[in-house]
């Protein structure tokens, strides 16, 4: 096979990975895991997509012409959208832990249901303006 | 009730008080048309109280057929002119019968059938039947016999309106011109507080056979208790809804 | 035509002031509140600006660093554009938190909020729409998380998954796009489309873009969040999320259709998720039992209507879908106030109407509106709606029937929780008797609505012109092209 | 066409261009002067004479229609949205503005006596009131299919806000009412549409032309979308459910405008849009395939189904109000079948039902809230024997129905009259036949209606109640007096409906003062009544020469079977009235319409409970990748255009 | 206007004496039937002047008096409307549904009458009345019209000379057998005779509506019977009979249809309500159904 179909085939497939990995895992800390798989998964598509057969790494140093390198755009994107991941995941984990502080459990099943039985509780239950919620 | 036995006032000779507008000619003629007519239409309301029942059929089917000389059966006292009581009269049915011939149209008839109206007949002693039907109300006539044939009905009926067409067969003026009498014998018979709910002085009022006997000592009582008018109801009358019996 | 350097102001100016805010904050206490204020302010100076210089010059547009298409990133301003900054800036003036909100948190979330959604609706670039879309979603995971219950931190985790899911998926598009145009530039993209994205990989880029983006624009598979969110986040963050945000998500699709992808699968496919969208949220609205349940249901209906009407091709259902998103904008966040004061199930609210009767007329008022009741602003924006819907093929005569017997669903429960304000009798605490001060901006949100309603016809022909604007797509690309410097 | 007209008239100095504006805004001036006015009860007195003097005005624009004027423009109209909006008078809606503010006048004259004062708030009753009319009025002078659509939502609105007024109950009713009323208003809202997607206007020319223009399927569509969407507010067949208890439930002057003429506006639209716009012979020719019959005829079944059914519903209701509203459904139905029928005939006796019923069954609905004035209750089987107590409530009470019934002295007989004669020269034997049968329901179930509440048995606790006051009872009187004068000489009733019928096209009735003259059958009012009332003095005649004076007696001197008749024992009969025909068609009313009803909500609750299950099951990420594939699929397989 | 004073007088003149005979033909009919010899010829006439001229007259109010004069009045106006051989009266003013509903107003003012006495017999009696109207009235009306198809108009002055133009032949009883044969069924009915007569049924409602009629109340209801078997017998001699061409041959055809009903009235118990709709509604409405679809067939 050569490195294009590599490239491609590990990109969909780190993306597969993280997908079943967010679907199927009861644990958020591994749901958030496939959810990093699956970013990476699709940066990698998108460098597979600028990828050209055994061409150089776009650096210009004299003399190189631009044709036989590698499409830099791409890269330029995915570093981007590394970044974007990054931010996206602090503020997962933020607030994993604050869920974990308040429900005691990170089982997103449970999660659910605990905050399904709150809000019936709180919602047709007790009507009146919400203890805490600054408007 | 009373305890003491009903008191039998004598009963004046019935004559035929001569009506204020009829020596007219015209008047005249149309009474005497009138009468010529009521005595050929009878409408007979059979009170088939005791036994004498079975005798009146035939009278009305076609071995008898009272029809052809136009008398025919009729089934409420507004509408009946003849009122053929048959047989015994319990005290209870007595009030019945009272209330029926108050209801009917003047100028009404009464004939007792059978011996028990006249004198009780084989119940002569019994503490339960009334003796003579006319101290309660006027009879005309009345057919001896217990449990007289239907040739008798027939002879009383002809014989009734022979006395129609000639005027005189007039006891309903009695009821109202002696009202107070019958009144009394009825009250000694059920009691003070007996009234019915026809308001017989106000008709006799009303269509002038107002009369010195008709107002007495046991009509003093009837005013107190009638409840002819609706507002004249006593106040301890429970409110609506408590005993309100809807008829089936 | 000429190139603005004001045009980058709406989007730098707030991006800049929510870096500054922390600092202001920690060094003074109440002037965190106020800096936050100047800023939107000045915001909103600027674009209030550049929309009047865009509507009188026409459409302006400008290259970041001098490079040209293929590879710079282009920004482009017209009057659709600068309609929905204003409107952006409008809302975040007005939900402002008005409370004695010591932490700086929330209003640097709301002034990032509000650059990256000027952001993501005047950038040309697909590439940029994505970053901005990036900024925006997380702006509006830290808000919703702000309402500090531990339901408003699970709702907004989940969120946070669904959505950084979708973007994924959206970047996988916007790669697909770049291996087969190319390009990321819309205007170049616009050129090539035709030959290009014409099979099934323009269409698989179409679908991935339309989930990674309906996320936000609570289109129908992926818009279950709504109802946690709208539950637990506070009153203005939600409105500003219903009425004002997801209109920017649904303008961006709007974008993609017209010059990236105008094929007809595209349209089928954005029209189908409307249609259910339109069912899933009448239907269950009808079966919510507390108010504040029943109007993000209606929200995620009413936003179905607004994607049917964008997947009208032409530039009559562009103006409809504006028309219906300018509504929506006005209405939907008064009905949140409302739900916000009137927690709890609905038929404890029996009596209402004597408690507050101002509040229920208002109430009443925006029903009617939202239902399509002749005099008010919504009967024309549905009268709209239908106009192009009806005009186009038999496909669409569904739809319309569709958002016809969504009306009348609409009109069932928002009158039998009126039914409940006015006929039931006063028993159990009712609605507690407040002030309206806590609804001014309910009020206010009213009053446009009655104003609107006598200035119809002048809104009418602006929207119409914004639309035939935004729908000629060689003069976008042209001036994209060639005026950029 | 200049408005001026040749011949010299004394209304020829007043511009006519105006008097519907005056119309108009004295009705908007009107509305929200009550509605700020508020409680002061010369509110009420106020707003009568208002209406008194728009009668005045609309004779005025009548005299203009009657003498060649095609209609009456007004100055109001807007540019909106590509679409001008116009408002104009036609005879049409001038016969039907004519009712509005007739019934109204009458409605807040009765409201404004002591009736009002006793109600909670009735200055709101009389600013809805008054907002009804301004509604109905727009309506009625639409000129183009947008101000129609307009008009018709401020109409069904006006008639929910004005319904809501009775609390309780009233309100579940009008809920009820506001679903029908949006369903149908919707249906419209689709059919302009499409006749704007064919022809690209919304005026009336456009609707003809869009007819002739469309498919035979389209214009099947667009039948049905008009005839349901109007059929709802006329409460024709299916979706009829709603009037009874809505309209009986309101309070009692609202009600009884709400009445007379509230359900006719669908009937005016009906008539604007099927007959005179499309035409008859246009509808006659859209023919249901294997069947000889035609979107007409079909329509005319549905009038008669419509006539026939809620009229033996009614036989059974043991409420006052109730047997009224299922009355005014059922004759309904004798209106459209009247104009659907297509002979000038058929047009004016609909016409002038529609005339006739607004005048009787307003009277008659005074006459119930009179008695529920004095009584406290409508229900049949509380009341009885009130005739000596409430005389001249009688007296309305038996014109009315003698009208509702369309027996000889009364008004009502003169239009079915006419309706059958159409009908049989038409050649419809079982609609004739069909017609007939209402008739004879109609007949025992308003007997039933007089019976229970005015003979027989005087209850104790209704002894002493007194005639209602005369505020109420002279309204009522001068409506039962204008169906008896119009029933005695037709011919007035009749110049009303001509000024209509000239509007919708079609010929013209050759008609006189005392009714009609056919080569196969006339009609002469005149002599009828005037040879009943002679043989009525006859008969007084002979009842008081002949045979001795009267002697009234009490109501116990009965006769009971010998039975002792008192006050404590309740003999009157009136509970389930018709036992005998209860047998008979008891087991016919299985309520099916209801039960499909309740099948539609059940249906919604389904439906909606489903979409809430679907939207909490945790793993929407999993919809997100399944609506990719499927996607994927659907536009691999290069998404079949829609 | 001069013209009709004669017809005015002597219409219901003609009617009621006529009807006087045709009660007493009932009545001797059932005494033969009975073998009986039956009332005297001038029975009616005594019975009629001795209720009024009882001495007590008995009235429930105002509106039992004014039901009195409704009902002779309205069956006086309809005996003007209903054409005879020499008197047309205003038979070109009003044509047949006219007369159909003016005979509906003495029923209409009999029930309010009866209901004023405030008597459960006689509530009961109207209702049943009331019931027996629907009953026989949907027929009767199915006949009506089919022969009102069939003539082309509803003057009745017309349908007679319709029917007389081609003799027996082209009588409606000829021309629409069927029609002729549902409607005698129903104005059976009309007649509230045996097998049809629950509202006056003596046994159980005490003679029904007339239970608080009583002197001339009474009398009137008696007039009202002869006026009512004439102007049955004639309506059907109109439409189906040929009408009246000389005085005794029309006389004749009237005495012939209420002989053919009085004379199965004797031999027949009485319905039930329910049971009288439900044949009501089957045989005579189905034969008259089949006559009308016959006449609408050519």
């Amino acid at each position: 096979m050569s490195t294009g179909a590599v490239l491609y085939a590990g990109a969909i497939g780190l993306f597969l990975i993280g997908c079943y990995a967010m679907v199927a895992e009861r644990h958020l800390i591994r749901n958030i895991l496939g959810l990093v798989l699956v970013e990476s998964g699709v940066n990698l598509l998108l460098v597979a997509v600028g990828f050209r057969e055994n061409a150089a790494a776009p650096i210009l140093k004299a003399g190189q012409s631009a044709g036989m390198m590698v499409d830099p755009l791409p890269q330029a994107l995915v570093l981007t959208a590394i970044v974007i991941g990054f931010g996206v995941l602090a503020l997962a984990l933020a607030l994993v832990v604050r869920v974990h502080q308040a429900y005691g459990t990170l089982d997103t099943r449970e999660v659910a249901r605990l905050m399904r039985v709150e809000r019936e509780a709180s919602g047709p239950g007790a009507a009146g303006p919400r203890a805490g919620a600054k408007s | 009730m009373s305890d003491k036995l009903p008191v039998i006032e004598d009963q004046p000779e019935i004559c035929r008080s001569v009506d204020a507008g009829e020596r007219s000619v015209w008047t005249r003629v149309m009474n005497r048309f009138a009468d010529h007519c009521r005595a050929r239409s009878l409408f007979v309301l059979h009170y088939c109280t005791g036994c004498g029942a079975i005798e009146l059929p035939p009278t009305i089917t076609s071995r008898f057929d009272m029809e052809r000389v136009g008398v025919s059966p009729m089934v409420t006292p507004r509408q009946a002119d003849i009122l053929l009581i048959t047989g015994y009269l319990s005290i209870k049915t007595l009030k019945r019968v009272i209330l029926s011939y108050e209801q009917m149209q003047s100028p009404k008839y009464v004939i007792g059938f059978g011996s028990c109206t006249i004198n009780g007949g084989m119940y002569w002693n019994s503490y339960a039947t009334v003796k003579r039907l006319d101290q309660y109300i006027p009879a005309d006539l009345f057919i001896a016999g217990c449990m007289p044939r239907p040739e008798a009905v027939q002879q009383v009926l002809l014989k009734l309106m022979e006395d129609i067409d000639a005027g005189k067969a007039n006891g309903w003026q009695d009821y109202y011109n002696n009202y107070d009498r019958y009144l009394g014998n009825q009250q000694a018979l059920f009691g003070e507080s007996w009234h019915t709910p026809t308001d017989v002085i106000a008709e006799a009022k009303h269509y002038g056979y107002l009369a010195d006997g008709t107002m007495g000592r046991h009509t003093d009582l009837l005013l107190k208790r009638a409840d002819y008018a609706l507002d004249r109801v006593p106040e301890d009358y429970p409110e609506r809804g408590k005993n309100e019996r809807r008829l089936p | 035509m000429n190139t603005v350097p004001q045009i980058i102001f709406p989007v730098a100016i707030p991006l800049i002031a929510a870096f500054l805010l922390p600092i202001a904050g920690r060094c003074h206490a109440g002037f965190g509140r106020i800096f936050g204020r100047a800023a939107v302010l000045v915001t909103f100076l600027a674009s209030a600006l550049l929309a009047w210089q865009v509507a009188g010059a026409g459409p302006a547009s400008s290259a970041m660093g001098g490079f040209k298409a293929p590879l710079g990133i282009v920004f482009y301003a017209d009057n659709l554009a600068m309609a929905f900054v204003l409107l952006l800036n409008i809302g975040v003036w007005l939900f402002w938190p008005s409370g004695d909100e010591d932490r700086s948190g929330p209003y640097t979330l709301l002034l990032t909020l509000l650059g990256g959604g000027a952001g993501l609706v005047l950038s040309g670039d697909l590439f940029n729409i994505f970053v901005f879309y990036e900024i925006v979603a997380v702006a509006s995971y830290g808000l919703a998380a702000s309402g500090g219950s531990a339901a408003g931190f699970g709702a907004s985790l989940r969120y946070l998954l669904l959505s950084a899911l979708g973007s994924s998926l959206a970047l996988m598009g916007i790669a697909l796009v770049y291996a087969a145009a190319g390009t990321l530039n819309l205007a170049d993209l616009a050129l090539l489309a035709p030959d290009v994205l014409r099979g099934p990989p323009g269409a698989a880029a179409f679908l991935l873009l339309l989930i990674g983006f309906g996320v936000k624009a609570e289109l129908f598979p992926v818009n279950s969040w709504v109802p946690e969110i709208y539950a637990s986040a506070p009153v203005r963050v939600t409105s500003l999320l219903a009425g004002i945000v997801s209109k920017l998500a649904l303008i961006v699709i709007l974008r993609f259709l017209v010059l990236v992808f105008p094929m007809p699968s595209a349209y089928g496919l954005l029209l189908t998720l409307g249609i259910l969208g339109v069912l899933a949220g009448e239907l269950a609205a009808y079966r919510a039992r507390d108010l504040n349940s029943t109007f993000a249901w209606s929200s995620i209906a009413q936003l179905g209507v607004i994607a049917i009407a964008f997947s009208i091709p032409g530039p009559a259902g562009i103006a409809a879908g504006i028309a219906l998103a300018l509504h929506h904008a006005v209405v939907k966040p008064a009905f949140f106030f409302i739900a916000d004061k009137w927690r709890g199930d609905v038929k404890l609210l029996s009596g209402g109407a004597r408690t507050s009767p101002l509040v229920a007329a208002l109430f009443v008022l925006l029903s009617l509106s939202i239902i399509g009741i002749p005099p008010l602003p919504g009967f024309w924006a549905k009268y709209l709606l239908l106009d192009a819907a009806f005009s186009s093929s038999p496909a669409y005569w569904l739809a319309a029937a569709v958002v016809l017997a969504g009306a009348v669903v609409e009109g069932a429960y928002l009158f039998r929780a009126a039914g409940f304000f006015y006929g039931g009798p006063q028993k159990g605490r009712g609605a507690a008797l407040f002030m309206p001060g806590e609804l001014v901006p309910a009020f206010v949100l009213g009053a446009v609505l009655l104003v609107a309603m006598f200035a119809i016809a002048p809104l009418g022909a602006y929207i119409t012109s914004m639309a035939v604007q935004a729908a000629d797509v060689p003069a976008i690309a042209a001036q994209i092209l060639l005026g950029g410097n | 066409m200049s408005l001026l007209l040749r011949r010299r008239f004394f209304w020829e100095e007043i511009d006519l261009m105006s008097l519907l504006d005056i119309l108009l805004l004295v009705a908007a001036l009107l509305a929200s002067g009550l509605f700020v006015l508020g409680r002061g009860s010369f509110a009420g007195w106020l707003a009568t004479v208002v209406y008194g003097l728009m009668l005045a005005v609309l004779a005025i624009a009548g005299l203009a229609l009657d003498s060649g004027v095609a209609f009456i423009p007004s100055a109001m109209s807007f540019e909106i949205l590509g679409r001008n909006l116009g408002w104009r008078l036609d005879g049409l809606g001038w016969f039907f503005a004519l009712l509005t503010v007739g019934a109204a006048f009458f409605a807040s004259w009765y409201g404004s006596g002591e009736w009002g004062r006793k109600q909670k708030r009735m200055g709101l009753q009389h600013a809805l009131l008054a907002l009804n009319v301004l509604a109905m009025l727009l309506l009625l002078s639409s000129g183009d299919l947008l101000s129609l659509f307009i008009g018709w939502e401020l109409v069904s609105w006006a008639a929910f806000a004005i319904m809501t007024q009775g609390g309780g109950p009233a309100v579940a009713a009008a809920y009820r009412y506001m679903i029908y009323a949006l369903a149908g208003a919707m249906a419209v809202f689709a059919a302009i549409m499409l006749v704007q997607n064919v022809t690209g206007g919304l005026g009336f020319a456009d609707l003809q032309t869009a007819i002739s223009a469309m498919s035979t399927a389209q214009v099947w569509v667009l039948f049905i979308l008009f005839a349901a969407g109007f059929g709802v507010k006329m409460a024709l067949m299916p979706f009829h459910l709603w009037q009874a208890p809505a309209y009986s439930e309101t309070p009692g002057a609202s009600s009884a405008f709400l009445n007379a003429v509230s359900a006719r506006m669908g009937l005016f639209a009906l008539i604007l849009v099927l007959v005179k716009l499309t035409g008859l012979e246009a509808l006659g020719s859209l023919a249901i395939p294997f069947t000889f019959m035609s979107a007409k005829s079909a329509l005319m079944w549905v009038a008669a189904i419509t006539m026939v059914v809620p009229t033996f519903i009614a036989l059974m209701q043991t409420d006052a109000r109730m047997l009224l509203t299922w009355h005014g459904i059922g004759q309904g139905g004798y209106m459209l079948l009247g104009v659907l029928v297509g002979t000038s005939l058929g047009t004016a006796g609909g016409l002038m039902h529609v005339f006739n019923y607004a005048t009787y069954q307003a009277a008659l609905f005074l006459a119930v809230t009179a008695v529920i004035h004095r009584a406290g209750t409508s229900d049949l089987d509380e009341l009885g024997g009130l005739i000596t107590r409430m005389p001249w409530t009688y007296v309305t009470l038996l014109m009315g129905i003698i009208g509702l019934a369309g027996l000889p002295p009364m008004n009502g007989f003169v239009s079915k009259w006419m309706i059958y004669k159409s009908l049989l020269d038409g050649g419809q034997p079982l609609l004739l036949i069909m017609a007939f049968a209402a008739t004879l329901g109609t007949i025992l179930s308003v007997y039933k209606l007089i019976h229970n509440i005015f003979l027989g048995q005087l209850r104790r606790e209704h002894q002493h109640l007194k005639e209602a006051p005369v505020s109420m009872v002279l309204p009522m009187l001068i409506l039962a007096g204008i169906g008896f004068v119009t029933g005695f000489m037709p011919g007035l009733a009749l110049n009303i409906t001509d000024i209509a019928q000239r509007a919708i096209g079609g010929d013209m009735l050759p008609h006189h003062l005392g009714g009609v003259t056919l080569a196969t059958g006339s009609l002469n009012m005149l002599w009828v009544v005037g040879v009943l009332i002679g043989a009525i003095g006859a008969g007084a005649l002979i009842f008081y020469l002949l045979g001795n004076r009267r002697y009234e007696v009490h109501q116990f001197d009965n006769y009971a079977g010998g039975h002792f008749l008192s006050a404590d024992i309740r003999y009157h009969f009136s509970h389930e009235f018709y036992p005998g025909l209860a047998r008979v068609i008891g087991p016919w009313y299985r309520g099916s319409i209801v039960r499909a009803e309740q099948g539609i909500g059940i249906l919604v609750n389904v439906a909606g409970d489903l979409w809430q299950a679907v939207f909490r099951v945790a793993y929407t990420p999993l919809y997100m990748l399944l609506v990719v594939v499927l996607g994927l699929v659907f536009t691999g397989s290069w998404g079949i255009v829609p | 206007m001069m013209s009709y004073v004669a017809d005015f007088i002597f219409m219901p003149l003609i009617a009621f004496v006529t009807g006087l005979g045709l009660v007493l033909m009932a009545r001797r009919v059932r005494a033969k039937i009975e073998r009986r010899v039956g009332p005297p010829v001038l029975q009616p006439i005594y019975d009629i002047v001795k209720l009024y001229a009882k001495k007590t007259q008995i009235s429930h109010g105002i509106m039992h008096d004014l039901s009195i004069m409704m009902l002779l009045g309205g069956f006086i106006t309809a005996e003007i409307f209903l054409p005879v051989p020499g008197f047309d009266g205003l038979a070109g003013e009003g044509d047949l549904i006219t007369l159909i509903y003016i005979m509906m107003v003495p029923m209409l003012g009999l029930a309010l009458g009866v209901g004023s006495c405030a008597n459960p017999n006689g509530s009961i009696g109207i209702s049943r009345a009331l019931t027996a109207m629907l009953a026989y009235d949907i027929p009767f009306i199915i006949a009506v019209t089919g022969a009102c198809m069939a003539y082309g108009t509803t003057n009745l002055i017309e349908i007679v000379q319709i029917q007389q133009a081609g003799g027996p032949a082209s009588w409606g009883a000829a021309t629409m057998p069927l029609l002729a044969f549902g409607g005698l069924l129903a104005v059976h009915g009309m007649m509230g005779k045996e097998p049809f007569e629950i509202y006056i049924a003596p046994a159980e409602i005490a003679t029904g509506p007339m239970v608080e009629m009583s002197g001339k109340y009474m009398g009137a209801l008696f007039i009202m019977q002869c006026f009512q078997l004439y102007t049955i017998g004639v309506i059907y001699t109109t439409l189906f009979l040929g009408g009246g061409e000389n005085w005794p041959f029309f006389l004749a055809k009237v005495f012939a249809v209420v002989f053919i009903s009085v004379a199965v009235t004797n031999v027949y118990g009485r319905f039930k309500t329910d049971t009288m709709i439900r044949w009501m509604w089957k045989w005579p409405t189905g034969i008259a159904l089949a006559g009308l679809a016959l006449v609408m067939a050519n």
